[in-house]
Parts: structure tokens; C-alpha cells; sequence
């Protein structure tokens, strides 16, 4: 009896194959989850202490996010994203140590310390930044998008925006234009439900998944704690997008663990601190993965705790190298602000010469 | 008199102005439930609800216009931009509505609405964040500009502006909302739009500055006093209307002058004073006028360089030892 | 034999009874729609002699869009429009001797000359006006509705775009906002399938009727050249929307006869002389209600023509009227820059005493 | 040297520049089919084909930001603006992604493209599409301003706009696009961007001005003549960078200087031009600079209200009587 029981157990519950990925795969996508958390949270002990300044807006909970949709990138493909972005801008391939001296506003850093939080950089592996106007960048990406067909390349864009963002005009007029023009950009709204303090159904009457119904860009709705469908899913969409498969919508569902920004708190007027908690218990993308390659055999707690020792040892070297790197110099000041000056003639004019 | 910070003492004008005008609202992002991004609207739900005290979607272009339409009908909106940063992409509806309005209707709508929010650079927010606006909005005719530097000039200010009749654009400073001063305790206790206040009297030399750097102005006088120069400090307030007789006058008190302000330089507000002080004041210069603004440049995200890209004290003080050929 | 036909004709055939509307109604639109006709081509005219300056946009060929749209409102709503406004600006009850006279830029015009043809107002008749900046409108008849709603007020807003309009931002943040605060809104786009030389199908994959579909703002589509059709319509919509039935979205689809502005050629690169013509044969709005009425023994020559005389004649005086009037005052340049000039201070900067 | 509309010189320097460098891209509203709303573009879609002359939807905002997203991975777009005026939607991707990319990415993404179109007022076009947009421009640092006021200029500063690694505003006037002018034949004929060009030689006062004004400036100087005054007349022909040199030069020779511009008045182009020249040729000034700008207000649609508010030779020659006291 128990037996049988045993047997109609196994054939209820066939094992987990997380949808024919590879445990090497499984492997890499939690240690980039577990370094992208424990990046953030290295983060936010460097602000706590004054060596990170300005906002600074943390990704602890939507790592899934990042990896799910990053990863499967080919280096040359572009992304772009919010001020959110530290480690999209690690899942793209920048170094952890040149974000984190960009954060502590060092030369070393990936935007030469100029940018900071907001404005990570690195057009040699395609993250084309950061950018702090909300919405901006979806216009941004579709001229990235222009261009990969302009040159007739095989390249994806991919924008990452909030889902306030989707209230901006810019969203829609991009939108409207990518599908016009059919080009190979996806929009992935990183849809933690509040907008600072704004929980979407307070601005808008409609679901996420119909804010591309109006430009005929098809729409996708996924969860961004599952890591795995997750990234299941862009991998393929990736390649459809290739193919000229044209623009696309991505309702990417995920959770902000952490207040909108470091001068922000974690739960409060819009939001309580039940729901962050039960969020935090149930949907911790990182808990997800474990579990389930806990549960499939796939990964043990031995291997799962060398791991997260290597991605803190990770960390623990960039928060050094940062805090070890030199200042940029005012010198450099206006080495930026016009790549080519003209000859003969003023740019500036402050009238300084001290610099 | 009470002793208020500048966030208090906007938010007591703006509860004052709500309460005895039933016509005003405000609305922005974040200035309901979260009670302002930098908690300048404290309260104000509360005690106005929630069709006058209004959270709006990131939509700065359409909540901007919503504003002007609202005002073509004879509302008073108080729109708050979470920075003046953002409102860059509202200028449209601010220069080609707001301003705009009552001319080609042939004087029959005017606009009396006010947009407020923080302008200039803060501390490390990088080059997005950190911009000041004021010549965006003063360069239009049609609106008015005021940039209060300390609690009384921000309540007086802010009141008078939702009681003018035009487009008032509010610039406040974000590092200036915990900055606190005594506030006349009068219901109408206002500010004149276009008054220039002389925060510091002084016979050698005048420093004209508008909004936060009124405070870097004052710092660069206390430091000139050390060395045996008497500055004058004039605290123009309003940027448009302009207080030109106050301009002139201290002018021709010290016969030297230096502008100072936060933003850029071309083209900014300092070049539009230096334009009139030469024109109208022009044979009672013992020297050039010098200005001392933000390093023409974005502005950095490094501390140090941000630091060294604002205009300093230290600058000022220069610039006045210029002028007096010291 | 014959007469059974005739009996079965008649029975196969019963009597046009115009959606119920009244005989007056019907008059009383023909009569409208013709006066628009004359306007138009007496404001084409005077341009071409010269008594019309800058651009000038003709809203021949829709009528009916006007008379059937604007005709059901009440003198306290609200309406504002775009730059081709002149017909609509006499539909909401703008005398047409003072917007012919503006058209001339005379002081007697609605704008007192200094808006000219793009820029109509009369805040008496609740015309707001006349904007030149494609789409703003959109976010300002959001401000007017905001107002009804806010006072409480059982008037409606109705704004005017073109199908261009729909592709700037003002109008999807507008929508969406209309939607979330419920507001007294009817976005009505004259959908002439033109922007200037742009067909809609080169700057949308999508259909009109789903441009409000993201911002869930219900959606209608009307034959706005069958103005029995239109004007029953929105008699009915405006109702729904007095009683809190929130923003709509309406797809008026209609055609314009004459080229862009008087600068623009009818036809040309963008759209063919004979679909042009085939347009103006088949689907002139005063023609289609003409046959109509003629058919249902509704109106005869006779009487058409007597509309026809009368109206010419009302438009006869506007001309001479504005002809006749004064030019607006120099001294009055600066009057209307500011409503309230604040005391000892200066608002003006370019050091002119003389005016 | 071929005699060529104005219209027509733009039109070649964008045929040459597409055909020189296949990054070259025209995109803009009716720019293709319609040959551009004012002909600019004709023919360019015939020899290039669609892809690189490309009609876009009335969406400035998010047409110049591809434009920035484009130049940001090495194309070299050419954006027009049917008007300027309509530009002030887009100005947040001009000054803050385009003035800012090349800094806030630590010097790593420059942004080589071109914005172009009319600028200022052409007849009774009203209060909306009569303005002027140097300056919301020149105000940015990370922003290039060129202001043609011949075919030649115009041919060679688009051209010099284009071959140009960063953001350049090429502003252009309707009313000039028929005006007519020798144009060298030279493939690689370009005017250098923030050289200033002395259009008439004189010696008793300064008459500087730029863009379409040069043309305002040259028939008062013709008018003065008449009455024995040698006007000299410098055409900036960028506004930024900026040919101080040029400007100083002038003022030297002449001791005496009247700014004339299109725009308003308040924190204009000439304020700056006033600004720099007391700062740094006080003592060669024998009067006030003096500015001559478009009457400060909305622009009327009335014509002969807007002949006046416009700037006018007589306007210019009262300006440069009183700085020669006469
Ligand atoms: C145009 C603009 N308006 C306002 C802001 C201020 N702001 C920064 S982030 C933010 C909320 C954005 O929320 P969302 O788009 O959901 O992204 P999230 O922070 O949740 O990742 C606001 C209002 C801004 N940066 N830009
Ligand atoms: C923001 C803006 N961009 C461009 C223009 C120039 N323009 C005026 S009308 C027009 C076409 C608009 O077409 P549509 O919206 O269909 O209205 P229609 O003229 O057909 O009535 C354009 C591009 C403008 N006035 N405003
Ligand atoms: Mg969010
Ligand atoms: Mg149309």
C-alpha cells in the first residue's frame, strides 16, 4: 500500500527539469542573483557610511530581473536602462569593481566617477547607461534600434523602465515609432507596482499588459521573481527580435524589497509593512531558485554557501578597490563637455582659469 | 514672529492660501499620500482631501497643461514638480500655454497658476539632477520667476505667487528646506513679486545674487570683511518682474558689483543684470561687472568636483577683489 | 403588376425618418454646414487677395464634424481645438463677423487680431481656443474637465485633434490621466486621414479606434460625414458623459477637400487628384444631407437655396465687416502680456519707451 | 561659384554629407515624401531612399531622443524640425541626454548629430510659431548654435554641423530660404563652426548681430551711411562657441556697440554678447552696448503689430545714434 502510494507520489509529481536548462546554467544564475544582492546590500553599508553620496536606488528583490533578462544578451547587444541599474549594468558585463568605484565616485569607475548611481556606463559591452529622466530612455532605445537596422545588424536593444514610467509621453511616442518602423527593441517594464510611493492602480485605470495595445506592440507578461521562466523566456524572445521579429512589450513582474531610494522608507504611508514582509518571505527570487534546486537535488547548501562566499569575495575586492582608487581630477573637468573644440574660439564661459 | 524652517513655512503658505481660497490646489507627484518628496505638503491631504491636495502619474507635460487648462477656467493650481529638473519636459506648456495665453486670446484668459518645486544642484545628484531653471521660465515673457532664499521670503513669496493673477514659477532650493528663520506669524503676511531685498548693506562693493547662493553671497561678505571690504549683498527674489531701482541703486552706492548665481553662465540671469547695470548705471562703474556662476559644464557626480563646479565663496571673494583692483 | 411593384417599393422602402431628428434640427444643420462652406471659401478668397496673412487652415469638406459635434452643446461647455478651428469656433457660437475679423487681425476679431486664424477665443461662448502646438490642447481640455469635476459642475469638455495629434506624448498622458480621475473629457479626433502630407497608415501599425486602448478610455467610431449620424451621436454621448460617464475617445472620420493650409497643395506626392475628387463627389457632408432631404421630401431647391442666400449673406457682412474694422491699437502691445503688473517693478526688457 | 537660394544651399550640403558618409541620416516630419515643409529636403529621398530620409510621426520628443539613441552608437542623424518652436517639446532629450551624455558617461559617448530647421518669426504666423530658440539651446554647455544668414553660411555651417563629433542646432529662417546667394562649388567647402564673419566694414560703431537679422543689420548700416556713419556689421554665425575675439576685435576698432537679435530680450544671446564685451573691453567702450531685440512680448498676429514688435533697420539705427551721442 504505502508502496503504491510511493509510486502514484513519483508519477504525481514528476521531477523538476526547470524547463530543460542546464544545471551549469542553474549554477550561473544563482551566483548572479547572489552577487547582484549581495553587491546592493554592500552598497547600501557604503552609503549607510557616508562613502556613496546623492540617490541611490537599490535592485535587492528584482535580482531575477536583471539576471532573467540580461544573461541571455550577446555582449554586442545594447541595454539601457533607469537609475536603477547598478546590477543590470554587472548582468551586462561590467566589472562589480568599476560599478562600485562609479557608486564612490572614483576615476576608476565605469563612467569616470562623473556619472554615478544614476548614470552607470560601458559602451564596450553595450550598457548605454543609466539615465535619470524617467521615461527618457525609452526614446534612447529606439534609436539604438534604429541603428541595429540602419546597419542591418542581428542585435537586440533592450530598455529597461518602472512601471510609472509607462505615464510618460516619451513611452508612447517610442512605442508608437518602434512598431512603425519595426524595429528590434524590447521594452521590459521592471513592474514593481509603486511608483515611489504611488501604487500603480492609483495612475492608471488599465493593467500593464494593454499599455502597448494602443501602438500594436505585442505584450508579454512575466514573473520576474522566476528566475528560470524568467530567463526562459527572453532567450527565446531574444531571437524571435532577431529575426526581425520587431518590438515588444514585456510586463516584467517583480518587487522592490527595499525603500525607492536610500532616503526612502521600506514600507510606510503607501504601502505596509505586512505586505513587504510576505513579499520578502514568499517571493525572494534567490529563495525561489534555492528551494527548488534544493528540492530537485540540484544544489546542496554546502555548494550554495561556496558560492555566496566567492560573490561576497567578489564584492568585498571591488568595495576595496573602490575605496582604494584615486579621485578624478578637476583638471578634467571640461575634457567632456565637447568631444571636438572647435578652433579659435570660446566654449566655455564661466570665465575660470583655475582649471 | 516664529522661527520656521523653509519647508514649514512653504507649507504653512500653501495650507494658508488653501484655506482662504477654496480655488487652489496643488498637485504633483508624491505630494499626497507621501506628503512631498521632500515633505513640503506635510498634512495638507489630510486637512484639504484628496480632490485638492492631488498625487499625480509621472506626467509631467500632461499634469503641467492640465494645470494651465485648469486656470484658463479660473482655478488656482499650485503645480509642484518634484525637481524643476523634470519640468524641462513641460517647458511646452509653460512657454507656448501658460505665457502665452492671454496675449493671442486678446487679454481675455489669463493664467493665475504657480509652479514650484526645487531648482539647482543639491549634493551629488549628478548631472540630470542638478540644473538650475530659473532662465528657462524667465526668458518667456508672460511668466514670473521668484527664488526665495530664506523660511520669511519663501512664505511671503510663495503666497504672493498663488495670489498673482500671472504664471509664477516658485524655485525653491532643496538644500534650503531644512534651513530655518523667523516668519512674520500675519494670515497675509506676503512677499511682493519684483521687491529686491538688501540682505547686507555694505559701500564697497555689491554682490547681486537671487535664490540659494543669497547665502554663499552672504558667507563671501563675512569673509571680505576680514580683510576690511565692506560687501553689500541684494537678494533680488524675484528674477521677473526685476527690481532694476534696487539694482541701480546699490550700483551706484558702491560703484562696483558682482553677480552671482547657481546656474550657467551663458545667457543666464547674470548676464541679463550685468546688460542692464552697464546700460543703465554705465558711468557710475569703477570696473567691469564680474560674474561667478556654476563652472559652465554638467555637473559631476565626484564630491570633490561637484564641490569645486559650484560657484564657492571663495570665488566671490575673488571676483569682488577684481572689481576693487586689489 | 405594376402598382403591386410599387407597393412592394414602398413597403421595401419606408420613409427616412433621420433617427427621429426634427424637421427644424435638420434645417437647422444644412443651414449650418453651409455656413461653414461660405466662411471657408470667403476666408480662401480674402487670402488670396491678401487680406488674410500667415497660415490659414480650411475645414472644408467637414463640416458636418463641426455642426454634428459642437451643435449639441450647451453655451456653458467647454470646447477646444487645434489650428483649424474657424468653422468650430461658430459652431460653439463665436460670431462669424468676429472670427473673419480676427482672421484679418482687426481689433473687432475674438482674439482682439492678435491670435489670428490658429488662434480663436472666446471665453464668453466657453470656446477656448485655437493652439497651435500639435496635441497640446490634449492636456489643457484635461485642465477645463478637471475644473467641471472639481466644482462640481454638469458641463462637459470637448477637444478637437487631428489623427497626427495622436502620436505626441500630451495625448497618451492625457488620456491616461482622464481615465484615472474619471474626468467630463470627449477626445474627438478629426480623423481626415492626413497629417499635412503623412497618410495615418504610414505613422501607425494600429487602427484609430485602439489609440485609447492603453489608457482604457472607451472608444467610438463615426461617420463624420453623415452629420444626422454625428450630431445624434454625440447628443446622446454628451449626456452619459454630464452624468459621470467619464472621458471618450471618438474616431470622427471625415476628409479634407482642400490642401493642408492655403500654402499646401489639395493633392499631390501624398494623395492622388482622383482620390480627391472621388471624395468630394461621394462624400461631401452638405451634398449627403442634401440628397437625403430631397429624397425624403425633407427640403427643396428652393428652399436650399434660400439657406444658401441667406448665409452667403451673413457672410457677405462678416467680410465687410471686418474689412471695415480698425487695427488693433500699438499702445495695446504690452497690455495683455501680464494681467497684473506688480507695483515699482520692472516686467519688460527690451527698453522701449515708445510704446 | 554657383548663385543659389538659400533653400537650395542647405539642400546640397545634405546631398553632399549623405554622400559623403553613409552615417548620415535625415529624419523630421514631412521630410521625405513632401520634400520637407519647406522643399529643403527635395529630392533627397529620390537619391537616398528611405531609410535615410525618413518621414516621422508628429512625436518631437521621442524623434530627437532616436536621434540621440542613434548618435549615442555612431550614426550621424540629421533631425529637423518643421519649426523650432515645436522643438521646445524635445529640448529634455537636447539638454539632458544630448549636452549630457559625453560627461555623465566620463567622456565616453559623444553625440555627433545635427538638429535643423527655421528659427524666429516668419509673417503673422502668431504667438506659437513665432519664436525664437538660440538660446534655449546656446544655454547648455554640450551644445553647439550656428546661425546662417546666407546660402554660403549655410551651406558651409551645415556642413561643418554635420561633420562635427557633437550635438550642433543648425537654426535657419524661413524668410531666407529664398534668398539668394554665391555659394563656393568646392565639395569640402565648410565654414568652421564659432567663427564669426565681419559682414561690413566700418569704423564708428559696431552693429552685432546673428542670423537673420544680419539682414536688419546691413540696412540700418546702409542707412546710416546717409547720414556719415561707417557701421560696421559682425554676423556671429555660431552663437556657440562663440568668436569672442572677433567680438572684442570689432569693439575696439569702434569704441562703440549695439546688439541686435530676433529673440526676447531677458537672458538672450545679446545679454551674453553685452556681458563678455564690458567684462572684457570696459575700457574701450566709449558708450553703453546697447540691444535691439523683438519688442518683449508674445509675438501678434496683427501685421503691422508685429512689424513693430519685430526688430526694425530704424530701431537699429536709433540704438546706434545714442551710442554715438548724437
Ligand atoms: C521626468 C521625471 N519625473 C520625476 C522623476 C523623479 N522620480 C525618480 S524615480 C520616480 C519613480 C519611478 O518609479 P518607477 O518608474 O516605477 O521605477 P522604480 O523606481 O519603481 O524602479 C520618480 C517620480 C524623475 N527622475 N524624472
Ligand atoms: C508640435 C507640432 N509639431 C508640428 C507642427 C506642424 N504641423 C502643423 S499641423 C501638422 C499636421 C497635423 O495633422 P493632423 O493632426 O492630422 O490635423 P489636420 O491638419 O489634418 O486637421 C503639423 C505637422 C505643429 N504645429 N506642432
Ligand atoms: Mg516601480
Ligand atoms: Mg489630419
Amino acid at each position: 500500500m504505502a508502496e503504491t502510494n510511493t509510486v502514484e507520489q513519483e508519477q504525481a509529481l514528476p521531477a523538476d527539469d526547470f524547463g530543460g536548462m542546464t544545471h551549469q546554467k542553474l549554477v550561473e544564475l544563482m551566483r548572479a542573483m547572489l552577487l547582484y544582492r549581495r553587491f546592493e546590500e554592500k552598497a547600501e553599508e557604503a552609503y549607510a557610511i557616508g562613502k556613496i553620496g546623492g540617490f541611490c536606488h537599490l535592485h535587492i528583490g528584482q535580482e531575477a530581473a536583471a539576471a532573467g533578462s540580461i544573461l541571455p544578451l550577446h555582449r554586442d547587444d545594447y541595454a539601457i536602462s533607469a537609475y536603477r541599474e547598478h546590477t543590470q549594468a554587472i548582468a551586462k558585463g561590467i566589472e562589480p569593481k568599476a560599478v562600485m568605484a562609479e557608486l564612490y565616485g572614483k576615476a576608476t569607475g565605469c563612467s569616470g566617477g562623473m556619472g554615478g548611481s544614476m548614470h552607470m556606463f560601458d559602451k564596450s559591452v553595450g550598457f548605454m547607461g543609466g539615465h535619470g529622466i524617467v521615461g527618457a530612455q525609452t526614446a534612447l532605445a529606439l534609436g539604438m534600434a534604429w541603428a541595429i537596422k540602419y546597419r542591418g545588424e542581428e542585435k537586440v536593444c533592450i530598455c529597461f523602465i518602472g512601471d510609472a514610467a509607462v505615464n510618460q509621453g516619451a513611452f508612447h511616442e517610442s512605442m508608437n515609432m518602434a512598431a512603425v518602423w519595426n524595429l528590434p527593441v524590447v521594452y521590459v517594464v521592471e513592474n514593481n507596482d509603486y511608483g515611489m510611493g504611488t501604487k500603480f492602480s492609483r495612475v492608471s485605470t488599465t493593467d500593464m499588459s494593454v499599455k502597448s495595445a494602443s501602438h500594436g506592440v505585442p505584450a508579454h507578461t512575466v514573473n520576474g521573481q522566476d528566475v528560470v521562466e524568467t530567463y526562459l523566456f527572453f532567450e527565446e524572445l531574444f531571437e524571435k527580435v532577431r529575426k526581425g521579429g520587431g518590438p515588444q512589450f514585456v510586463d516584467l513582474q517583480c518587487y522592490r524589497f527595499k525603500g525607492h531610494s536610500m532616503s526612502d522608507p521600506v514600507s510606510g504611508t503607501y504601502r505596509s509593512k505586512a505586505e513587504v514582509d510576505e513579499k520578502v518571505q514568499k517571493e525572494d527570487p534567490i529563495k525561489l531558485l534555492k528551494d527548488r534546486m534544493f528540492a530537485a537535488g540540484a544544489l546542496t547548501q554546502e555548494e550554495l554557501e561556496a558560492i555566496d562566499h566567492e560573490v561576497r569575495e567578489i564584492v568585498d575586492e571591488a568595495e576595496a578597490f573602490a575605496d582604494g582608487s584615486p579621485e578624478p581630477e578637476a583638471s578634467g573637468l571640461y575634457q567632456h563637455v565637447y568631444s571636438e573644440l572647435n578652433p579659435d574660439t570660446r566654449h566655455f564661459f564661466d570665465g575660470r582659469e583655475d582649471m | 514672529m516664529a522661527v520656521l524652517t523653509y519647508r514649514d513655512a512653504l507649507n504653512e503658505a500653501l495650507a494658508e492660501e488653501m484655506a482662504r481660497d477654496e480655488s487652489v490646489f496643488l498637485m504633483g507627484e508624491e505630494v499626497a499620500e507621501y506628503d512631498g518628496a521632500y515633505k513640503v505638503s506635510k498634512g495638507l491631504l489630510d486637512q484639504f482631501g484628496d480632490q485638492r491636495v492631488v498625487d499625480s502619474p509621472i506626467s509631467e507635460l500632461g499634469f503641467t497643461g492640465l494645470g494651465v487648462g485648469a486656470a484658463m477656467v479660473g482655478l488656482r493650481p499650485v503645480i509642484e514638480f518634484m525637481t524643476f529638473n523634470f519640468s524641462i519636459l513641460a517647458l511646452d506648456q509653460v512657454v507656448n500655454s501658460a505665457a502665452k495665453m492671454l496675449h493671442m486670446s486678446g487679454g481675455q484668459i489669463n493664467i493665475p497658476m504657480v509652479f514650484r518645486g526645487p531648482t539647482g544642484a543639491a549634493l551629488q545628484l549628478g548631472a540630470q539632477h542638478s540644473q538650475a531653471c530659473e532662465i528657462w521660465y524667465a526668458h518667456a515673457p508672460g511668466v514670473k520667476v521668484v527664488t526665495p532664499a530664506t523660511p520669511a521670503d519663501a512664505k511671503g513669496l510663495l503666497k504672493a505667487a498663488i495670489r498673482d493673477d500671472d504664471p509664477v514659477a516658485v524655485m525653491e532650493g532643496e538644500l534650503l528646506y531644512n534651513f530655518k528663520g523667523e516668519v512674520p506669524d500675519d494670515d497675509d503676511f506676503i512677499v511682493p513679486l519684483g521687491v529686491a531685498d538688501l540682505k547686507r548693506e555694505g559701500s564697497d562693493v555689491s554682490i547681486i545674487t537671487h535664490g540659494k547662493t543669497v547665502h554663499v553671497a552672504l558667507q563671501a561678505a563675512g569673509m571680505l570683511e576680514k580683510e576690511g571690504v565692506q560687501a553689500e549683498v541684494l537678494d533680488l527674489r524675484s528674477v521677473r518682474p526685476l527690481d532694476v531701482e534696487a539694482i541701480l541703486a546699490t550700483v551706484q552706492k558702491t560703484n562696483r558689483a558682482v553677480y552671482l548665481e547657481e546656474g550657467w553662465p551663458f545667457g543666464g540671469v547674470g548676464a541679463q543684470v550685468v546688460s542692464i547695470i552697464q546700460e543703465e548705471a554705465f558711468d557710475h562703474l569703477d570696473a567691469p561687472v564680474l560674474r561667478v556662476t556654476q563652472a559652465d559644464i554638467p555637473m559631476p557626480y565626484n564630491k570633490k568636483l561637484e564641490a569645486v563646479t559650484k560657484p564657492s565663496a571663495k570665488r566671490v571673494v575673488e571676483a569682488c577683489q577684481k572689481v576693487l583692483y586689489r
